[in-house]
């Protein structure tokens, strides 16, 4: 086994690990940090497969961004008495049963299918491709993403608001 | 590539081992003696009153909101920035029409007042509680403080 | 144990999409299943990069992932909202309660 | 550190049954180690610098004179044991965990702020082959990874289960989040420049003595970029005049006030430590890093691989002293005045300086 397998390895199961504590845990903060941790793993995976702008990226606006407000979100919406922080689940034995038949065919589609894969090539530095190509051909998706975001401040800012008032 | 990647990743096994270390020399050494009044949570000597795991103000909220729309701004504009000097005007221009488009959302909610903090209202004190007070003393009332705006 | 390959990849991702359809299909708590949506589009983007390095070689997986991440980020922040405004009706954010469609 | 690796193992049979990977992870453990500690030992004489900066400014008695009863050490003077005897106190000092806190959130919450500035400092460069990792996405990455501190703040305030704390906490993130926009942004301008993320590149091309440096550059777009850059990390770091989060007069220590013994130290060292990246990151992209100041002045002496880390090292204990002197001097800032400096000052002259700076590279 060498560095890169090992390195999958810690980060696949630090990665599991954490999303299994957000599913089973019934403490909301808890989930909160599992996603956290399961979303830095996830980072981490991003790297081994040489996507080194996406990792930082996946790092600020998840970790730095939608965590911080997941957190924030938490601690809006709980009762005051703090033993309100929990989660309820529903219906757990379905769940897990549909689950876990969805996995297993979803590995059996993985392994059954006849994947074109190439040889991968040396690991590049990806920024400067990623900025030209959304500068040229990606030009119209990019505009678009900034209306995008406009709407979402504009509406949550709005119905944030709503309480206030 | 990877092996710049595995740097800080290690960097922070290794300050986790540091700081994980030097808890359990302090452990080691440290007296304990733990005792009602010290664990309890700290009020300023008050015994507290209630959990504090209460609600918050949907401000914070707000700003987070903003904050994650112009963070992710920043990193799209970032691979444009690298290949700006290669590009030039036509890129200029469609960042200028990206930004735009974002400050409209800036400047709404500059005017809707969401960039707002509740303002303490200086002379407050001086103008309303304070000539009642100086009445109830006995003593001459003075005018109010000049209000300081700044 | 075979070499870490792109079938690795895509059982990792397959494990993230089902844990993350669970807590969507079990939780009570909104917040919960936005963080269980949040996964699985984390699952999704692992395929497409994986796809990017091992199969078709350029980056168009890799900027596909990058507009998913940008719509989560977007979808966030709206949904936060609309589970604050849901709170705010209902005193609950828990989704089986929250069964009226009436202002 | 690639070069180095490979110098090792040509140049000695030793080495040479290495693998390059294994060398290179036990250098990195090593490098992780020494800026561990080197982390710690800033703090230690950063709060002595702090408490003299503050002694003389605002002519203090303690710091000036707190000595020991050796009598050759006693001769230095200046208070030099005071720290010392505080970071043997920290370490002696009982750990207390409040009942009503989140055990496990109380004691992950420092791990996540040190651990984030300490791997910040991997891509920190304090000479041209003195970088442990020479990151082509260097810049973004120290911005993805110190945004971790926001989570680590907030945990923090909330596992405490102290009200004071979780005001504290949720004040403190508010204003990282608030400051990391303008921050970002002008990081932006300076990428803009270069051409690249890297930060040998970003020095690289500073290099030639102190005109060329990017605080001169464009002028005055890139001077109000730095002193937007220092105020926005200012901010981050908590520090006067933007230390709300640990007001003491109204929240006691802010998401510390349930920490005590050495959880509480890290709290601090991740503070000085994160004072000390700032100056460093600050020097590299506006200062020149580690260009000296005098280009080819006495003949490229000062440009010697040798003096590298010594001036960026000058430098960035200069921005310190700075963040110091800034806040022994100014009273601080209240809520409204905070938000707004940020959203509706450095913002806006964020994007200005963008446009700008794009505009005049086009012209």
């Amino acid at each position: 086994m060498n560095y890169f397998d090992l390195t999958f390895y810690v980060f696949a199961i630090g990665a599991v690990v954490s999303a299994g504590m957000m599913v089973f845990s019934r403490n909301l903060i808890y989930c909160a940090v599992g996603l956290l941790f399961a979303l830095a793993s996830v980072a981490g995976i991003y790297v081994l497969l040489g996507a080194d702008f996406l990792a930082a990226t996946q790092l600020m606006v998840y970790v730095g961004g939608i965590v911080a407000l997941l957190l924030f979100g938490i601690m809006l919406s709980v009762k005051f008495t703090g033993v309100e922080l929990r989660t309820g689940t529903l219906q757990m034995l379905p769940g897990l049963m549909i689950a876990a038949g969805l996995f297993l065919l979803l590995v059996r589609m993985v392994f059954r299918t006849e994947w074109a894969v190439n040889q991968p090539g040396e690991m590049l530095p990806t920024t400067s491709t990623i900025g030209k190509r959304i500068m040229t051909d990606l030009l119209i998706p990019f505009e678009i993403a900034s209306i995008l975001l406009l709407v979402a401040l504009i509406g949550a800012a709005y119905m944030a608001r709503r309480e206030r008032t | 590539m990877l092996l710049h990647f595995a740097a800080p990743f290690i960097f922070v096994i290794v300050a986790a081992a540091f700081i994980a270390l030097n808890l359990l020399i302090s452990r080691l050494l440290q007296p304990r003696v733990p005792s009602a009044g010290k664990t309890t949570t700290y009020e300023c000597g008050e015994i507290p009153i209630g959990s504090s795991w209460v609600q918050f103000n949907i401000r914070f909220y707000v700003i987070t909101l903003i904050f994650v729309i112009f963070d992710v701004e920043i990193v799209f504009l970032l691979p444009w920035a690298v290949v700006f000097k290669d590009l030039g005007w036509f890129a200029f221009v469609e960042v200028v029409i990206f930004i735009t488009i974002l400050l409209v959302g800036l400047a709404y909610a500059w005017r809707k007042g969401d960039l707002e903090w509740d303002k303490p209202e200086t002379g407050k004190f001086a103008r309303e509680a304070a000539p009642q007070l100086f009445e109830e003393v006995g003593m001459e009332t003075r005018k109010p403080v000049q209000e300081v705006t700044l | 144990m075979m070499a870490v390959g792109l079938h690795h990849f895509l059982v990792l991702s397959a494990l993230l999409f089902v844990l993350g359809l669970l807590a969507v299909i079990t939780k009570k708590n909104a917040v919960t299943v936005l963080m269980g949506i949040e996964l699985i589009l984390n699952a999704a983007n692992i395929n497409f990069i994986a796809f990017s390095r091992y199969v078709d070689t350029d980056l168009d997986g890799q900027l596909f992932a990058l507009f998913v991440i940008i719509t989560a980020a977007a979808a966030a922040a709206v949904a936060l909202a609309i589970v604050l405004n849901i709170y705010k009706q209902m005193r609950s954010v828990n989704l089986d309660e929250a069964d009226t469609l009436a202002g | 550190m690639e070069a180095l690796i490979q110098a090792l193992q040509s140049q000695s049979a030793f080495f040479s049954q290495f693998s390059e990977s294994l060398l290179a992870l036990i250098f990195f453990v090593l490098f992780g180690l020494l800026f561990a500690t080197v982390a710690a030992v800033c703090a230690l004489v950063f709060v002595y610098l702090e408490r003299k900066v503050s002694a003389h400014m605002q002519d203090r008695l303690g710091p000036m004179e707190v000595n020991t009863e050796i009598p050759v050490l006693k001769k230095i003077g200046h208070g030099w044991a005071q720290t010392l005897a505080d970071a043997f106190k920290l370490l002696l000092k009982e750990d207390i965990i409040p009942d009503a806190a989140d055990r496990r959130l109380h004691l992950i919450a420092p791990f996540i702020l040190f651990a984030a500035v300490i791997a910040a400092f991997a891509v920190m460069p304090f000479g041209e082959k003195l970088v442990v990792s020479d990151m082509n996405i260097g810049v973004f990455f120290v911005l993805a990874i110190t945004s971790f501190s926001v989570i680590g703040v907030i945990l923090a305030g909330w596992a405490s289960n102290n009200k004071w704390s979780l005001l504290g906490g949720m004040r403190s993130a508010a204003q990282i989040v608030s400051y990391e926009i303008p921050n970002g942004l002008v990081v932006l301008v300076i990428v803009m420049q270069v051409g690249s993320m890297r930060f040998n590149d970003i020095v690289i091309a500073q290099s030639g003595g102190i005109l060329n440096w990017h605080v001169f550059q464009f002028f005055p777009l890139n001077l109000i970029a730095f002193i937007i850059a220092f105020l926005a990390t200012l901010a981050e770091a908590n520090r006067a005049p933007f230390d709300l989060p640990e007001a003491e007069s109204e929240l006691t220590a802010g998401f510390a006030t349930e920490y005590s013994g050495f959880k509480w130290a890290i709290f601090y060292l991740s503070e000085y430590a994160n004072m000390f990246l700032i100056g460093i990151f600050l020097s590299a992209l506006f200062l020149g890093g580690w260009t000296s100041p005098f280009g080819s002045l006495f003949g490229g002496f000062f440009d010697q691989p040798g003096w590298q880390p010594i001036w960026i090292i000058l430098k960035a204990v200069a921005i310190v002293f700075l963040q110091m002197w800034l806040r022994w001097t100014l009273p601080r800032l209240r809520v409204d005045q905070l938000m707004y400096t940020s959203w509706k000052v450095l913002t806006p002259f964020a994007f200005v300086a963008i446009f700008g700076v794009g505009l005049w590279m086009l012209l």
